[in-house]
């Protein structure tokens, strides 16, 4: 290595300059927008950033590429296809929509630039579906900031709708892990109060919030918590500590590729303790399908291998073909998917571009960044669609789906266990749900209308 | 203390510091220039560009200069970050932005003084297999102790309000409002001009001088009176201030501060940015910096451009990148700087050959022919013999 | 005698530095052709242009009829030639056996283990210690190993380098005693690359003398021994 | 009693995993001085070969070989093509180049076989063993990891010290010059050792992927702690790679159980540091380690 450095300042500055005026040359052919997308004022009917005549351009972030990519990757193809097919039915009030997803590699960093490049550059109207809770962290006051609505982020944590009052523009979706949590805790005190539990826990804020949630009904019932680190697929530490600790049932709060992971480790460590997993880990045709591999029947093979398994459940998945809603995904997927076939993460993603859909019918023709927020908060609670339990949504609460029921999973599909149950965080208590989500079906035409 | 002696010595020769000084200055205008004459978007991507080339420079004096190889300068980034988010952790926080650059700075090098003394006795691949160990290391930590550092979401970072005098300073000079994003990437370009000026005095000076020696020949150098470990351990201090500022613009250019921007990946792009740039020039570091920051994005617009679907297009981007990386290090060993400069060169000394008669005997090549390593035949017949 | 080994109009250099400018000679068969001359005269650089390592960039090696110089290194020792490099010639990590075991390995046609139960006799020292890694060998053990090793190819021709740097004089005396003996029983051709040119005088036949990659001096090595001016100027003793 | 058991029982199954690993890099760093960071994206294609090759129906075997075959061939051609240019020249390019390499060959992976978790097989039972009533943390196809990593360092012992190829490969290695000049085609070795060191790499790919989930990132953390092994070992050794792996594999097990699994990348650089500030040349540093 015999570099030196060779006058450096001079072609410092040089280079500086080259590359600064690259820079303004890009910035350079824009238009002067008059202070980007500050959109936020909302002033009385102007046309909004992304919005045009026949077009509304929204984004969203995921991982594309890396280690947290798959799985997470089909999520915005199930949106996608949703969205093409809207699009192909004349789109909402005549626009069609226009959906940009930016890769950010599960890395905050990078979340941070594409989404200012989302915002800024492609000046989306709105983001939808943003994934992950660290990513999702570092833009949600960027957009909160510039009022870009910041819809259905793909991630459980509370943050995302707790406190309306710091971030106005950004709602949930999915129920929160704490909820979950209450209802796992709740089923388990009434139904197994002998049952030693153990936790298997993502040490994140997923872990997190369940634990709370699971320890409002469980505290004394809990023997032993054991975290795992995402990335680290060793969790044959942390499956031993849970049956030293002599647990009888497992609450397990992981993802999917964990759940198979845990499930292998117990094999391997012969512990037959009752498991149940949280709703994000229990894609039984997933773990099915990646569990269905090993050989000389140490499992067995198809979606059947999480038969006995507990779990629960707040929109009906793949496992029910017979689902109305999942028959308009089916024939979605068929008609606009790119290939492979429909999948849980596919079915997500095409739930809450419905979601977002009927949010577009409900904030009328002359769309504001604003203005989809208030209708939102005026009538989100009424929103239709697949999930079994109402939103929370109102200008308290920006807080997702209210509920789930907890189900037992029987030759690859949900047994119910219980009705929906519905709650909120914190002491809410849990109650029947009598809203009529649950049994309800999609439009003729798979398109919502206004609520 | 090293960096006192170093400018002292510097202003004695005070046509070095004046001129890097001059240049700066004339960077800074460039910097103004083009920040106030690009959106908001582009801004914050040059804010970013500025944070990846402030800790290339820092791991460019390293590697460049001293010879050590670091997989880990990405921790350091890090912990830079992490002391900024704890001290930047709600809107009243009073400490001034300048003490909390600073305070970053200092923890920073103070954890590069542990590391830098741990590694000046490891040699290449023990050297980059302890910096490796250290880039996966430090996430750990924050996710360990998740009261106070924020575990997996990590530390929101609030951005103080602009003062008021900049402000009105930005008015006065621009004639246009400064927005927040503009106002980071002036903070991240002015720390990127001034730790450039003090790498490029350092690397002048005797303190450079002495880390060049170290790394051409050890034996030579400590026959010279050099402190072998001294020098390598303030090599790596000083590239772990570097990282550590870096660190900090980074954090007030994300807003937050959270393991998972930490991974593996940013310390092995810091490096790639150096020696795609060309290793030891601080040009380079910038110039891999921005490669680093523009790259990805032209390269998966051009994918969605010519139809791809999102997941296609962005899957493209770390292929080319890698791609890009393995032709440079096969096609233009010396980085991007160093080539260029020895295509100059060249062309200059053709030149002036044409100019002058031939004389036999003379050495066309051998003096200071920067980029290149000089192959020198004594050096050239065994890489595994014995000592 | 018949020539051997036939050098013409030898050039080769590093980049702009010239090493080798124009060098012919001829080794005769079952002789020792001493080359001598200053540091930096060309020595190292003719053996290894000869061998293969160093690139030609004019001129021709002949060896008993064969054009070597467009012949790579590694099929030097199957035509017979054996190039035993300067002082750092043993493989340290591995045991004297295994030094000498590779040695055959190059050539043509069965190893057997009377080649190496001959190098033993020839170096009972070796024999001692051969199951030891080489890097315990002292300086002169180390020269008789690379002989040794180079003795294992069965070369017709043998390119000998400074074997005597760094060594006592006594083990010196010792390694060319040994050197004269394989020669007149093998009827070995060497080509022997000194600095220390009164000894290499001592038993070469003939002496080639180098000076800035020239011939200057090539005659019997006793008429060489008796120019006092070409020993004052060249070869310093 | 039985979590220290089992949890050492993991700890060993894994560390020959990070043992097979770190041989194969210091196999390479010793033929070639290069740290092979390409390593892991290489035995992460190769598996993904033996995965078409089972989901076309195949036996496990036939995959199993196919994918070793892949890794000999995979591990040649990149010496032969990318890394033979950079060999010999300042230790920071081979680093860069094989991290580039990395980088392509994980994006050609998401590109042709998609960025998604899948199952891969493993030939024998992956349920725990029974022993006295007791199921313990040792599967057959856990024990076929031991032997499998076992047997691979005892014909890689043999081939060098045994044979005249592996003689002449370490002469290749140890002293290129010297090797050529004794007739060895020290090119040739090169290559051999990289393919060697590559169907070693596959190996490792094979048995952490067996009975487990591959994705193009499977194994990105064999890397990290692979290298960390070979470098505690100290590069040079081979049988340092190997206790060097075994000592991680266990340490690291015993911090993720009984700490938390945060710190297993904090326990490795503090196992790392301790040894490497007593030793820097690693555990089993030659004592003539050659200054490089």
């Amino acid at each position: 290595m015999r570099r030196r450095l060779h006058r450096p300042t001079t072609l410092v500055a040089a280079a500086t300059a080259g590359v600064l005026l690259l820079g303004a040359c890009g910035a350079g052919g824009r238009d002067d927008d008059g202070g980007g997308g500050d959109g936020g004022d909302g002033g009385g009917g102007a046309t909004a950033p992304g919005v045009t005549e026949d077009s509304i351009k929204i984004g969203a972030h995921f991982p594309l590429t890396g280690v947290a990519a798959p799985g997470y990757n089909e999520i915005p193809t199930g949106a996608k296809a949703y969205f093409d097919y809207v699009n192909a039915q004349g789109g909402v009030h005549g626009r069609q929509i226009e959906y940009v997803v930016r890769d950010d590699g599960y890395n905050p960093t990078n979340t941070s630039s594409v989404t200012n490049e989302l915002v800024l550059e492609e000046e989306i109207f709105a983001m939808v579906g943003g994934l992950g809770t660290p990513t999702h962290s570092a833009v949600v006051d960027f957009l909160n900031d510039e009022g870009v609505p910041d819809f259905f982020v793909s991630s459980g944590s509370l943050q995302w709708g707790d406190d309306p009052e710091a971030y106005p523009y950004t709602f949930g979706w999915q129920p929160d892990y704490e909820i979950e949590g209450k209802i796992i805790g709740q089923y388990v005190a009434e139904n197994m109060p002998d049952a030693k539990v153990g936790l298997f826990l993502q040490d994140d804020d997923f872990g997190d919030d369940a634990e709370k949630g699971v320890r409002q009904f469980l505290d004394d019932q809990v023997v032993a918590a054991e975290r795992y680190t995402s990335g680290n697929t060793d969790v044959g530490p942390q499956i031993a500590g849970l049956q030293a600790a002599g647990a009888d049932l497992v609450l397990s709060f992981n993802t999917p590729s964990y759940t198979a992971l845990s499930q292998l480790v117990a094999l391997r460590l012969g512990y037959e303790p009752q498991w149940f997993y949280t709703n994000v880990g229990s894609d039984a045709d997933l773990v099915g399908s990646l569990l269905s591999r090993f050989s000389e029947g140490a499992v067995e093979g198809g979606s059947s291998s999480l038969d006995g398994v507990m779990t629960t459940e707040y929109i009906p998945g793949v496992d029910q073909p017979d689902d109305p809603w999942v028959q308009l995904w089916q024939k979605v997927w068929d008609e606009h998917g790119e290939k492979g076939k429909l999948t849980n993460y596919r079915v997500y993603g095409m739930s809450h571009a419905y979601a977002f859909v009927q949010a577009l019918q409900a904030a009328g023709e002359d769309l504001t960044r604003d203005g989809i927020v208030e209708a939102m908060e005026e009538v989100g609670a009424d929103l239709e669609g697949p999930q079994l339990a109402p939103f929370r949504y109102s200008s308290d609460s920006h807080l997702g789906i209210s509920g789930m029921r907890v189900v037992e999973i029987q030759d690859g599909a949900g047994e119910d266990l219980t009705p929906v149950l519905i709650t909120d965080i914190g002491d809410a208590e849990i109650v029947e749900d009598d809203s009529g989500q649950d049994g309800d079906a999609p439009p003729e035409n798979g398109v919502p209308e206004a609520p | 203390m090293a960096a006192l002696r170093t400018r002292a010595s510097a202003w004695w020769a005070g046509s070095i510091l004046g001129r890097h000084l001059l240049v700066a200055l004339l960077g800074l205008v460039v910097v103004v220039v083009v920040l106030e004459s690009s959106s908001d978007f582009r801004n914050l991507q040059l804010a970013s560009m500025a944070y990846l080339g402030i800790a290339a420079g820092g791991l460019t004096v390293l590697t460049g200069l001293n010879g050590q190889i670091s997989l880990g300068h990405g921790a350091l980034m890090a912990i830079g970050a992490y002391t900024t988010a704890l001290l930047l952790d709600d809107r009243e926080a009073s400490t001034p932005l300048p003490l909390v650059v600073l305070a970053a700075v200092v923890v920073t090098l103070l954890v590069g003084i542990a590391v830098g003394a741990a590694a000046a006795r490891l040699h290449g691949p023990y050297l980059a297999g302890a910096t490796l160990a250290l880039a996966v290391a430090v996430p750990g930590i924050a996710l360990y102790f998740k009261e106070q550092l924020g575990g997996e979401q990590g530390l929101r970072v609030v951005l103080p309000d602009i003062p008021a005098w900049v402000l009105d300073l930005a008015y006065f000079v621009t004639g246009q409002d400064l927005t927040r994003s503009r106002y980071v990437a002036y903070l991240a370009w002015l720390t990127l001009v001034i730790t450039f000026v003090l790498l490029a005095n350092l690397a002048r000076s005797r303190v450079g001088r002495r880390w060049r020696a170290v790394r051409d020949d050890e034996v030579a150098a400590e026959l010279a009176g050099v402190h072998l470990g001294r020098a390598r351990v303030s090599a790596f201090v000083v590239s772990a201030a570097a990282a550590g500022a870096a660190g900090a613009m980074m954090a007030l250019t994300v807003r937050l501060a959270a393991p998972s921007g930490f991974t593996l990946t940013l310390s092995l792009t810091l490096l790639s940015a150096v020696v795609l740039g060309g290793l030891g020039s601080l040009a380079g570091a910038l110039l891999g910096a921005a490669l680093l920051t523009f790259l990805p994005q032209v390269v998966t617009d051009i994918g969605v451009d010519a139809g791809l679907s999102d997941i296609r297009a962005a899957e493209l981007a770390p292929l080319v990148y890698g791609v890009v990386m393995v032709l440079v290090i096969l096609l233009a060993p010396a980085g991007i700087v160093g080539t260029v400069r020895t295509a100059l060169l060249k062309r200059r000394l053709r030149r002036s050959a044409a100019a002058q008669t031939r004389t036999a005997g003379t050495n066309p090549t051998a003096p200071g022919t920067p980029g290149t390593p000089t192959t020198d035949p004594a050096t050239t017949t065994s890489k595994g013999s014995t000592t | 005698m018949p020539a051997m080994l036939t050098v013409t109009d030898l050039a080769a250099g590093y980049g702009p530095v010239r090493a080798l400018d124009g060098v012919s000679f001829t080794a005769e068969r079952g002789r020792v052709t001493a080359v001598l001359g200053a540091n930096g005269a060309g020595k190292t650089t003719l053996l290894r242009t000869i061998s293969g390592l160093h690139r030609a960039e004019r001129g021709s090696v002949d060896l008993d009829g064969q054009r070597l110089d467009r012949v790579a290194a590694e099929r030097m020792p199957a035509l017979g030639l054996a190039h035993v490099p300067e002082g750092r010639g043993v493989i340290t990590e591995l045991t004297v056996e295994e030094n000498l075991r590779l040695g055959a390995l190059g050539r043509a046609g069965k190893v057997d283990g009377s080649d190496l139960e001959r190098v033993y006799g020839l170096f009972p020292v070796l024999a001692d210690r051969r199951a030891a890694t080489a890097h315990v060998l002292s300086g002169g053990e180390r020269q008789m190993l690379v002989v040794g090793r180079a003795l294992m190819a069965r070369p017709t021709t043998l390119l000998l380098d400074e074997p005597s740097l760094g060594l006592a004089p006594r083990i010196v005396a010792q390694i060319f005693e040994l050197l004269r003996g394989l020669v007149e029983s093998e009827s070995l051709t060497v080509l022997l690359v000194e600095q220390n040119a009164r000894s290499a005088l001592s038993i070469a036949h003939r002496g080639v003398v180098l000076n800035l990659g020239r011939v200057v001096a090539d005659d019997d090595a006793d008429a060489l021994a008796a120019d006092d001016q070409l020993r004052h100027a060249y070869l310093g003793f | 009693m039985q979590q220290l058991l089992n949890t050492a029982l993991g700890g060993l199954t894994l560390g020959m995993v990070y043992a097979a690993f770190a041989l194969a890099l210091v196999l390479i760093w010793r033929s070639t001085r290069v740290v092979n960071f390409a390593q892991a994206p290489m035995a992460m294609v190769t598996t993904f070969v033996a995965l078409v090759i089972v989901d076309a129906g195949h036996s496990y075997w036939l995959a199993f070989a196919a994918a070793l075959a892949s890794g000999l061939v995979l591990g040649a051609v990149i010496e032969r093509v990318v890394v033979r240019p950079v060999e010999g020249g300042p230790e920071i390019n081979a680093v860069i180049l094989t991290l580039g390499l990395f980088i392509v060959l994980h994006a050609l992976a998401a590109v042709i076989f998609g960025n998604r978790y899948r199952s891969f097989p493993a030939p024998f039972g992956v349920r725990g063993i029974e022993v006295g009533g007791t199921t313990i943390a040792l599967t057959g196809f856990g024990i076929f990891t031991i032997l499998a990593v076992l047997v691979t360092m005892g014909l890689l012992l043999l081939l060098f010290q045994r044979t005249d190829i592996g003689l002449r490969m370490r002469a290749s290695a140890f002293n290129p010059e010297v090797a050529r000049l004794l007739g060895v085609r020290v090119g040739r070795m090169l290559t051999l050792g990289w393919a060697l060191a590559s169907v070693v790499g596959s190996l490792a790919g094979l048995l952490i992927a067996g009975g487990s989930l591959v994705h193009p990132g499977y194994m990105d953390s064999v890397v990290v702690y692979g290298f960390v092994a070979a470098v505690l070992g100290g590069l040079d050794s081979p049988f340092g790679a190997v206790v060097g792996g075994l000592l991680l594999g266990l340490a690291l097990s015993f911090v993720s159980g009984y700490v938390g699994s945060q710190l297993v990348a904090l326990a490795a650089l503090v196992i790392l540091m301790l040894v490497l500030v007593l030793r820097p040349g690693g555990l089993f540093a030659q004592t003539a380690a050659r200054r490089v």
